[in-house]
């Protein structure tokens, strides 16, 4: 149950973070409607943030977990950040 | 129950008005980058007034194009 | 009760938002006192934000009770928000 | 009756606290705009040394603006 | 006792979950600087590389600087 | 004991801004290491953020009580900043 409300929240958060960002880069001046190469820009950003997530996801547990192999104490603190 | 029921609806209302200070942030950031005058300049008069209805277009999109990337998955 | 609480909140945040936005804008080089150039400016951001603060706030309860007579379930992603 | 009034006090200083970090926060921002050098420089220092009392005066204006406007409705 | 161990795990997940959230976001700022393309250039790649490692060393770095500022006090 | 941990958390948030400030101005260009300019940078900054941070937690103080002194009123908006 708090795993799933867990993995919500993380997506929630990944969406609205996508948002903030995305809208800020593709949606330079706001018009009466959302243009095609907006919605491109949109696509395009949409799977840029992605990746850069997935990639800065993974780098982040593989430092945890070196941290926490050397010295218990550093991983701590990289934990608590 | 009523009770219940009386919290959520006050929850959205907080989580509403919450989002409209938000809104007003990112529009204000978005809109308002000249130096302030006694009213907006015509150009971010059309800005702020298309800011709030794009944002949330760019809302529905991205849920869209994570919903479908999704669906490829499976 | 709850509902005072929640105005409350609301105006606090509005000018806690003013002052961080005017500040910016109007106080570039914080000298020795407040000018009156520096307080000129603070006015018309006053009025101007909560200028734009009431569109804002209109443009989006309309939105928000559009998706709901159209799609009950975006309206509660555009509340999610 | 004095453990709350211990709880209030300790959630006052708690506030300052914070209000402290957002003061260095947006002062930061405002006053050191170059590259660092090992100490501020002048401009730096005065921006700083004037930051938080005009942050607050500011406050304090558009705390008047706003009662002003409140009470030309009524 | 148990229970206890799981809520502290799940805290620290939760916690890491939005440290990974945090350093997207600065690591974003810092390195994607231009417009969108379809693919990152060469410099966002290697910037967005190397952000999270740097990011961490800065941490360790004034970790340590401000423990030895302390240690010279005693 | 809650002293204790306000002071904790004070220190914890401190370093949080030191590093999100320091890392923005010291490591423009993540690269495969932090290079020694790049440290340099960041012992300079940290010496600064701290002095910034006593001089200005110092100037808030005296302000809050010289407005407690005037108007007891005015000190609790400042507070409440």
């Amino acid at each position: 149950q708090i795993q799933v409300e867990l993995a919500t929240a993380n997506a929630q958060m990944l969406i609205n973070k996508m948002n903030e960002h995305c809208f800020e880069k593709c949606v330079t001046k706001p018009s009466t409607s959302l243009g095609s190469s907006e919605q491109a820009c949109l696509s395009r950003c949409t799977a840029l943030y992605a990746q850069a997530f997935d990639h800065i996801s993974q780098k982040y547990y593989q430092r945890v977990m070196k941290e926490a192999s050397s010295t218990p104490e550093a991983s701590l603190e990289a934990q608590r950040l | 129950r009523e009770l219940q029921e009386f919290i959520d609806q006050e929850q959205a209302k907080a989580k509403m008005a919450a989002t409209v200070h938000e809104l007003t942030d990112t529009c204000w950031k978005k809109c308002v980058t000249g130096s302030i005058s006694s009213k907006f300049s015509r150009n971010e008069v059309s800005c702020l007034e298309n800011c709030v209805d794009r944002f949330l277009d760019t809302s529905f999109y991205i849920l869209n194009e994570v919903k479908q990337q999704r669906n490829q998955l499976h």
